[in-house]
C-alpha cells in the first residue's frame, strides 16, 4: 500500500460470518447506505472460524485495524461458534493491549443479517477511529512497507 | 498451477455505473493463475453462462472467478454452470462487487481499487482450491422415539402413517406417560382417557409400531441416517406375548402393601400388576423388589393362577441393537418433589397435595373412585385452597425451585377449582395466584369461568405459610389488593408444583451429544426457526423434554417432528456439505480441544498405528472428523494449536492468501 | 534448602526398581558445571550412581513422559515437584502421557536455584553449596561468596501458587497447601503502564529474542506433533524472526496456544537464554481468564475444560475485556 | 441528586437488595407472623423503596414492629431478602436523628479501662449521622 496519497486512508479487513453478518454487509449493500472503501470483507463460515494468527497476519501486512463480525450471541447459525469467538477475542484483544499495541485497532461486533444499518454505522465509525489513530506501527512487518 | 478465468459482470448499470469494469477485468488478467479475463453486461444470464462454459473449453480453466453480486445470491447459479462444463463446482469463487463495493461506494476511483482488490483476493482463494465433492451417506428407513407420553405417541403415529417403520421406547411398563393420569383437560374438559387410549390402542395395533415398554435406551452410536441404539429390555419376568392381561396374578398376590406409583401412593398395588386398566401393552409386570418369589424363592402364587403359563421367574435384562435414521426424544416432566417446601407442610400433612394428586383424586379411576375425599381422614372438604407458582419463578434457591414459568399451572389450577365448584357447590375455593398466565385459544374464557361461573375466590398474592392444626390446615396468606393479610381454616391445599424434565433427560442427551440448557431442557438448533430439531443432526425434539408444553402444543410438536423425521426417511441418500473439517493425522496430537468444542460431536478419536520413518511403527491417538456431522463451522480450526485440523474450502493457507491479497 | 536429600530418592528409585513396581527412573544428572543439572533417564541400580538431586534440580521432568509413557516397557518413576505434578495432570488431560505408566513419586520443594541468576552475580563458578538459606559459592578467580539463597531464586519459586501435589502415588515428606501468591502482582504493574511504556517494555524485552525456540522446547504444554511454526503448510511457518513483528507473533500465539493449558510452571523463562520474562505473557492470559471467566487452575484436576475451550452465555464482551484496565 | 434518590441509593447499598427483583407475589407479607402491627408490610417496603416514596416508611411505626425474623428472606422465591431492606431504612432513619450525638472530640472523655473499644466505635457509628 503506498502512503504517498495526500489523504491518509486506513486499510481495513473484516472477517464476517457467512451466516448473519456477511449478510448484514449485503444488506448494507441493498440499501445503498455508504461506508469507506477502506473496509475489504472476508467471509469466512462463522466468526469462529477466525484464527487469531489471520488477524496478526493481517496486520503484519499492512492493515491498519481489523474487525471480526458474527451473528449475536445466541443466534449463531452453529449455535455455540460466536460464543467461542468471544471469549478468544476477549482475551487475544486483551493480550494485545497488555502489549502496548492500540485497543481501538481491533474490534468484534455482532451484526445480524437485518442490521445493515448498523453494519454500515460500525463500519464508518471504526474507519474514523482506526484513521484518527494513523498508520499502524507497532504490529507491522517493516519489509512489507516501501 | 491453476487456469483460472475471471468473469467480471456489469449488472446492467449497478456495477458498472460505479466500478470501471474494463480496468478491473485488464487489471485481474495479470494475477498470477489467471489465463482468461472478460466482463458482460449480465453475467447471471444464460449469454452470461455461456460465455464461461467457453471459457472453460476453451483456454482448459481450473478454476473460476467471477466479479459480480453476493454470493449468497448466485454462488449456486454458478456453481452449477461450472459443473455443466465439466469442473468441480466448488473450483468457483465469487468476488462480491455489488452489495460490498458499487453499491456502497460512490467514487469510481476507489469503486474501482476495492473491485480490484476483491477481485484479487478471490484469485488467490481459487489458486489454492480443491475440488470437493460433497459425502453421501445412505439412510436407515426406521425412527425411534424415545418416550412413549402423548408426544412420543402422537410423534409415532405420524411417522407410522407415512410409511415408516417406528419403535417407541417407553421406561414405564405402559405407554400413556402423564396424560394417562390426568382427569380432566382443559379449556375443554373432555377426559383425558377418552382422547388417549384410542391413540394407544392405534399405536399397539399399528403394524409399523413396535413398542419396547419397560426399557430404556442404554447407547447410542452412529450419525444423522444410520444410528445404532442399543435398547435395554428390563426384565418384566412376564412373557409379553403370552400374557393375555385377563389380571387373575394381579388379584392373588400376597403382597398388597405396595404404594400404586399410577396413583402416586395414594392407595396400593400387588406386586404383580398392571398399571392401569387400559395400559398398552396390556400386560402384567413383577416388581422385582417386592415379589416374594424374587427375593427369597418362597410364593410362585402368580405362577400357579396364570392359565397362559406367561409368568417367567427366571427372566434376565434383555440387550439388543437397532438400527435408525432418526431419533426423537420425548422424555415429557415431572412435577418436581414437594418436600423441601417445608412452609406448605406438604411432608407434614396428607391434606397437602400437588395437583397431580389432585387429578387422580377427582378420577374416576382413581384411588377414591372419583370422589373428592381427603387423604387423611376420607371426609369431604369443604374448604380448598390452591397454591400457584409453588417452586416455578423461583430464583432464590436453585436447589428447590426452579426459575422458568411451568406454564400449564395456571390453567389446569382454574380447571381443578372449576371442576370442584361444579361438583360440590358446597365448597369454598381459593386459588392464590402472582399472575394469571392465560395465553392460549379459549384459554381467558375458561380461567374467567371459573372466577364468574363459578365463583372461585381468585385472590392475588402467595401463602406464606400453611400449618396442620387438628384436621384443619390453618393457611396464612397476603391479599395484595385488598392489602390484608388472609387465615384460612382449609381442609385441602393443592400445590401447582413446577415442572422439570424427567431425570433420564440428562444422561440420554450425553447419550445423544444433544445440547441441553441449564435446566436441563432439550436446546433446539435454532430457538425460532428450528425449534423441534436439536442441534445434533438426527436428532428431534417432542414435547416438554423441550420445555414446559400444554397437551394441544405438545401434539403439535410432535406432528412437526414427525415430519422432519419423515422429511429425513425420505432420502435414499443423505448428501453433505463438503466444506467439512479435516484432521491432517500425521500432525494431530490427540489433545481433544476440538472435540470439546465441536457442537454437533461429530469429532472423535482413534487410536491408529503410523509408520515412522525408521520403519518402526508407533500408535497415536487422533482426531476423526464424521463428515455426515460436520456442519462446516470451523471452530475446531482455531481450537486445533498444531493447525492439524482444518477446514475444506476454507482452509488456513485460502484465508491467509486472502488477507495477503487484501493487505498486499 | 532442599528437605529430601539424594539418598532418599536413590534408595526409593532403587526398591522400586527392584520390586519390580518400575523399569526406568527419570531424574537428574550432573551437568558440566554445579548449576546445569540436566533431567535423565536412568534403567538399572548402576546407572543410578549418577543420579543427583540438589538445588538446581528445577528442570520439569513431566514433558520427557510424553515420549518415555508411550514406548514399550513397565512403569517409569518420576520425581514431581508440587509444580511439576500440575504439568502431569495437564498431560494426563490432553491424553498426552499415558498415565498407568508412570509410577509419579512427590518430593517437596523449598524452591529451585536457578544457573542464570547465580551467573549474574559471580563468573567461573566452581562449586555451589547451599547451608539453610545461605547459598556459598566457590568461584575460581573470586574466592567463596555467598549469597542468601532468595536472590536466586527465579520468580516462579518466589511467587510460588502451590506446595501441594495435584497427582501422585506416593509421596515423600508431608503435602502443602496450594499459596496464595503474588504471581500477578508484575502483570497488575505492567497493566497499570500507559499503553506507550507497555509498548516500550515489550519492545525491549521481545527484541532480545533470537528464537532459539528454548522456551517451546522445554514447555510442557508445547507438544504437538508439529509445531506450527515449523509446518510449511500452516501459513505460520517461520524458523528465525526477521523483525519485530515476528518475535511479536511467535510469543502472542505461543502464549495463545498455551492459554487455558499453561500451568505457570515458569520454565519458559527459566530456560531463555536472554532473560525474557515470558512467563509474563502467560500469566496475563491466565490472570485475563480467571478475572472473565472464574478461578481455573490449568492441571489441578484431570479432565478439567480450560476456559478457552469452553463459554456461557454471560460472557463479557471483547470490547469491555480491554476496557477493564481505564 | 435529589434528597430522595441519595437516601435510596444508601438504602440500596446498605441493604445489598435489588428490589427490581420482586415479581410481586406477596409472599413475605403472607408469611409475616406480625403483618397485622405493621402499617407498611414487606411486600410495600420493597415496592415503595423502588419508587422512592421513602418519607412515609422513615415515620412509620413499621420500622420498629419488624420482629427481624427473617421468615421473609427465607421464603422470598426471588432472593429480594425485605427484612434487610427494612432494616436498612431504619437504619437510615437512625441517622437522621436530629444532629450528631456524638463528635470526634467527645470520645476521649469516655474512655476509659472498661469500656470495649467496640462500644465506642459502634456508638460513634450509631449515634452521629
Amino acid at each position: 500500500m503506498s502512503v504517498t496519497n495526500e489523504e491518509y486512508r486506513p486499510l481495513i479487513v473484516a472477517f464476517c460470518c457467512n451466516w448473519c453478518s456477511y449478510a448484514g454487509a449485503d444488506l448494507a449493500g441493498n440499501n445503498r447506505l455508504a461506508y469507506p472503501a477502506d473496509v475489504k470483507i472476508i467471509r469466512v463460515p462463522c466468526s469462529c472460524r477466525v484464527n487469531p494468527a489471520f488477524i496478526l497476519r493481517a496486520f503484519q501486512r499492512g492493515a491498519d485495524g481489523v474487525i471480526i463480525c458474527g451473528c449475536h450471541p445466541g443466534d449463531c447459525h452453529y449455535t455455540s461458534g460466536n460464543y467461542y469467538t468471544r471469549r478468544r477475542m476477549a482475551l487475544l484483544f486483551s493480550m494485545l493491549d497488555y502489549l502496548g499495541i492500540e485497543k481501538e485497532r481491533t474490534r468484534v461486533e455482532w451484526v445480524s443479517a437485518a442490521e445493515g444499518a448498523k453494519f454500515a454505522a460500525t463500519m464508518n465509525d471504526f474507519c474514523k477511529t482506526v484513521a484518527a489513530l494513523g498508520e499502524n506501527k507497532r504490529l507491522e512487518d517493516l519489509r512489507c512497507k516501501k | 498451477m491453476q487456469r483460472i478465468g475471471v468473469f467480471v459482470c456489469h449488472c446492467g448499470t449497478n456495477i458498472a455505473g460505479t466500478v470501471n469494469v474494463e480496468a478491473v477485468s485488464d487489471a485481474l488478467r495479470k494475477e498470477p493463475g489467471v489465463v482468461f479475463s472478460t466482463n458482460y453486461q449480465y453475467m447471471c444470464s444464460q449469454a452470461g453462462q455461456d460465455i464461461i462454459k467457453n471459457a472453460i473449453a476453451e483456454y482448459k480453466l481450473t478454476g473460476i472467478v467471477v466479479c459480480s453480486c453476493s454470493p449468497r445470491m448466485h454462488e449456486a447459479t454458478f456453481r452449477k454452470t461450472a459443473a455443466s462444463a465439466g469442473i468441480n463446482p466448488y473450483m468457483v469463487e465469487i468476488a462480491n462487487i455489488r452489495e460490498q463495493c458499487s453499491w456502497v461506494h460512490k467514487d469510481t476511483l476507489t469503486g474501482t481499487e476495492k473491485a480490484i482488490i476483491l477481485g484479487r483476493a478471490a484469485i488467490a482463494k481459487v489458486n489454492l482450491n480443491a475440488p470437493l465433492t460433497p459425502g453421501q451417506t445412505p439412510v436407515t428407513k426406521r425412527a425411534l422415539v424415545i418416550g412413549g407420553g402423548i408426544a412420543g405417541i402422537q410423534t409415532a403415529l405420524d411417522i407410522a402413517d407415512a410409511g415408516f417403520p417406528v419403535d417407541i421406547v417407553e421406561k414405564k411398563p405402559t405407554i400413556g406417560g402423564k396424560m394417562a393420569q390426568l382427569d380432566k383437560t382443559f379449556p375443554t374438559l373432555d377426559c383425558a382417557a377418552c382422547i388417549l387410549t384410542p391413540k394407544m390402542v392405534d399405536v399397539a395395533q399399528n403394524e409399523k409400531i413396535r413398542i419396547f415398554s419397560y426399557s430404556e435406551v442404554t447407547e447410542v452410536h452412529g450419525f444423522v441416517g444410520n444410528f445404532d441404539v442399543t435398547i435395554k429390555k428390563k426384565a418384566r419376568y412376564v412373557r409379553e406375548d403370552i400374557c393375555t392381561g385377563c389380571g387373575a396374578c394381579t388379584e392373588k398376590c400376597p403382597q398388597k402393601k405396595i404404594p400404586n406409583e399410577f396413583n402416586l401412593g395414594m392407595d396400593t398395588r400387588r406386586a404383580i400388576y398392571i398399571p392401569f386398566a387400559q395400559a398398552v401393552p396390556k400386560v402384567a409386570t413383577i416388581d422385582p423388589d417386592h415379589c416374594n418369589m424374587l427375593k427369597n424363592g418362597k410364593c410362585g402364587v402368580c405362577s400357579k393362577v396364570c392359565t397362559a403359563g406367561a409368568i417367567d421367574y427366571n427372566a434376565k435384562d434383555e440387550f439388543l441393537t437397532e438400527k435408525y435414521g432418526a431419533i426423537v426424544v420425548a422424555t415429557g416432566f415431572n412435577p418436581i418433589p414437594m418436600d423441601k417446601f417445608d412452609e406448605f407442610a406438604y411432608s407434614q400433612s396428607k391434606d397437602v397435595i400437588t395437583s397431580l394428586e389432585f387429578e387422580r383424586l377427582m378420577n374416576a379411576a382413581g384411588p377414591t373412585g372419583g370422589k373428592l375425599l381427603r387423604p387423611s381422614d376420607g371426609e369431604h372438604p369443604h374448604t380448598l385452597v390452591f397454591v400457584q407458582c409453588v417452586g416455578s419463578r423461583c430464583e432464590a434457591c436453585a436447589e428447590k425451585g426452579k426459575e422458568y414459568c411451568s406454564k400449564i399451572c395456571c390453567m389446569y389450577t382454574a380447571k381443578h377449582a372449576m371442576l370442584t365448584r361444579d361438583k360440590y357447590p358446597d365448597t369454598e375455593v381459593y386459588v392464590f395466584y402472582i399472575d394469571v398466565r392465560t395465553p392460549g385459544k379459549n384459554f381467558d374464557e375458561f380461567y374467567r369461568r371459573a372466577v364468574e361461573e363459578y365463583g372461585v375466590h381468585y385472590i392475588k398474592g402467595m401463602v406464606g405459610k400453611v400449618s396442620p392444626e387438628g384436621n384443619k390446615l390453618k393457611v396464612q396468606a397476603s391479599d395484595l389488593i385488598e392489602n390484608r393479610q388472609i387465615h384460612i381454616d382449609a381442609d385441602l391445599v393443592v400445590l401447582a408444583a413446577a415442572i422439570e424434565p424427567d431425570k433420564s433427560a440428562r444422561p440420554l442427551a450425553t447419550m445423544l451429544t444433544a445440547s441441553m440448557d441449564t435446566n436441563d431442557f432439550f436446546t433446539e438448533a435454532h430457538p425460532k426457526l428450528r425449534p423441534v430439531e436439536s442441534p445434533t443432526a438426527g436428532v428431534f425434539l417432542s414435547g416438554a423434554c423441550q420445555g414446559p408444553k400444554d397437551i394441544p402444543e405438545t401434539v403439535a410438536q410432535a406432528g412437526a417432528a414427525a415430519s422432519k423425521v419423515i422429511g429425513l426417511l425420505c432420502k435414499d441418500q443423505l448428501t453433505g456439505n463438503p466444506c467439512v473439517a479435516h484432521p491432517d493425522e500425521m500432525m494431530c496430537s490427540g489433545c481433544s480441544n476440538c472435540e470439546k468444542v465441536c457442537p454437533y460431536g461429530a469429532i472423535t478419536y482413534v487410536d491408529k498405528e503410523f509408520r515412522m520413518p525408521d520403519r518402526t511403527t508407533k500408535v497415536r491417538r487422533v482426531a476423526q472428523v464424521n463428515e455426515a456431522v460436520c456442519q462446516g463451522c470451523g471452530c475446531c480450526t482455531v481450537a486445533c494449536m498444531s493447525g492439524a485440523m482444518d477446514l475444506k474450502g476454507f482452509k488456513n493457507e485460502q484465508i491467509f492468501a486472502e488477507v495477503d491479497a487484501i493487505c498486499r | 534448602m532442599q528437605k529430601v536429600t539424594r539418598d532418599i530418592l536413590v534408595n526409593k528409585a532403587k526398591e522400586l526398581l527392584a520390586n519390580g513396581t518400575v523399569d526406568r527412573v527419570y531424574g537428574w544428572k550432573k551437568g558440566e558445571f554445579a548449576y546445569d543439572v540436566t533431567p535423565a533417564l536412568f534403567k538399572s541400580e548402576k546407572e543410578l550412581d549418577e543420579f543427583v538431586f540438589g538445588d538446581f534440580c528445577g528442570a520439569n521432568v513431566s514433558k520427557y513422559l510424553v515420549a518415555e509413557s508411550k514406548k514399550a516397557g513397565g512403569k517409569i518413576l518420576v520425581f514431581l515437584k508440587p509444580c511439576d505434578t500440575y504439568s502431569l495432570n495437564q498431560l494426563t488431560t490432553e491424553h498426552r502421557v499415558d498415565r498407568e505408566k508412570i509410577y509419579a513419586v512427590g518430593i517437596p520443594c523449598e524452591g529451585m536455584l536457578t544457573g542464570s541468576a547465580l551467573k549474574d552475580k559471580v563468573d567461573s563458578v566452581l562449586s555451589v553449596e547451599t547451608e539453610g538459606d545461605t547459598v556459598k559459592v566457590e568461584t575460581l578467580y573470586d574466592g567463596v561468596k555467598t549469597f542468601p539463597a532468595s536472590d536466586l531464586l527465579p520468580d516462579r519459586c518466589r511467587n510460588c501458587k502451590s506446595k501441594k501435589h495435584v497427582t501422585y502415588d506416593e509421596l515423600i515428606g508431608e503435602d502443602g497447601e496450594v499459596l496464595d501468591s503474588g504471581r500477578f502482582d508484575e502483570v497488575e504493574k505492567l497493566e497499570k503502564m500507559t499503553p506507550d511504556e507497555r509498548f516500550a517494555f515489550w519492545q525491549g524485552e521481545l527484541s532480545r529474542c533470537i528464537r532459539c525456540n528454548a522456551c517451546r522446547d522445554v514447555c510442557p504444554a508445547c507438544t504437538c506433533e508439529k509445531c506450527v511454526f515449523d509446518n510449511p503448510k500452516s501459513g505460520l511457518e517461520n524458523k528465525a524472526a526477521a523483525d519485530s513483528f515476528e518475535e511479536k507473533m511467535f510469543h502472542i500465539i505461543r502464549a495463545f496456544h498455551v492459554a487455558g493449558r499453561c500451568t505457570d510452571c515458569g520454565e519458559c523463562s527459566r530456560v531463555c537464554p536472554q532473560h525474557i520474562p515470558l512467563h509474563l505473557l502467560n500469566r496475563k492470559f491466565i490472570k485475563d481468564m480467571n478475572t472473565f471467566y472464574g478461578e481455573y487452575q490449568a492441571g489441578e484436576v484431570v479432565g478439567n475444560r480450560p476456559p478457552v475451550v469452553n463459554y456461557t452465555k454471560e460472557d463479557i464482551e471483547p470490547s469491555e475485556a480491554v476496557k477493564r484496565g481505564e | 441528586m435529589t434528597n430522595t434518590k441519595r437516601m435510596k441509593e444508601d438504602i440500596l447499598r446498605m441493604s445489598g437488595v435489588n428490589p427490581r427483583k420482586c415479581m410481586k407475589c406477596g409472599k413475605c407479607s403472607g408469611t409475616c407472623p406480625n403483618y397485622d402491627e405493621m402499617e407498611y408490610h414487606p411486600h410495600q417496603f420493597v415496592s415503595m423503596v423502588e419508587e422512592g416514596r421513602l418519607e412515609p416508611l422513615l415515620a412509620s411505626k413499621s420500622l420498629y414492629t419488624c420482629l427481624s425474623c427473617m421468615a421473609c428472606i427465607e421464603r422470598c422465591p426471588r432472593g429480594v431478602e425485605p427484612a434487610k431492606l427494612i432494616e436498612a431504612v431504619r437504619l437510615l432513619k437512625e441517622r437522621q436523628k436530629d444532629g450528631n450525638h456524638l463528635t470526634a472530640n467527645d470520645i476521649p472523655a469516655r474512655i476509659d479501662d472498661d469500656m470495649p473499644q467496640q462500644a465506642i466505635v459502634t456508638a460513634f457509628r450509631k449515634y452521629t449521622k
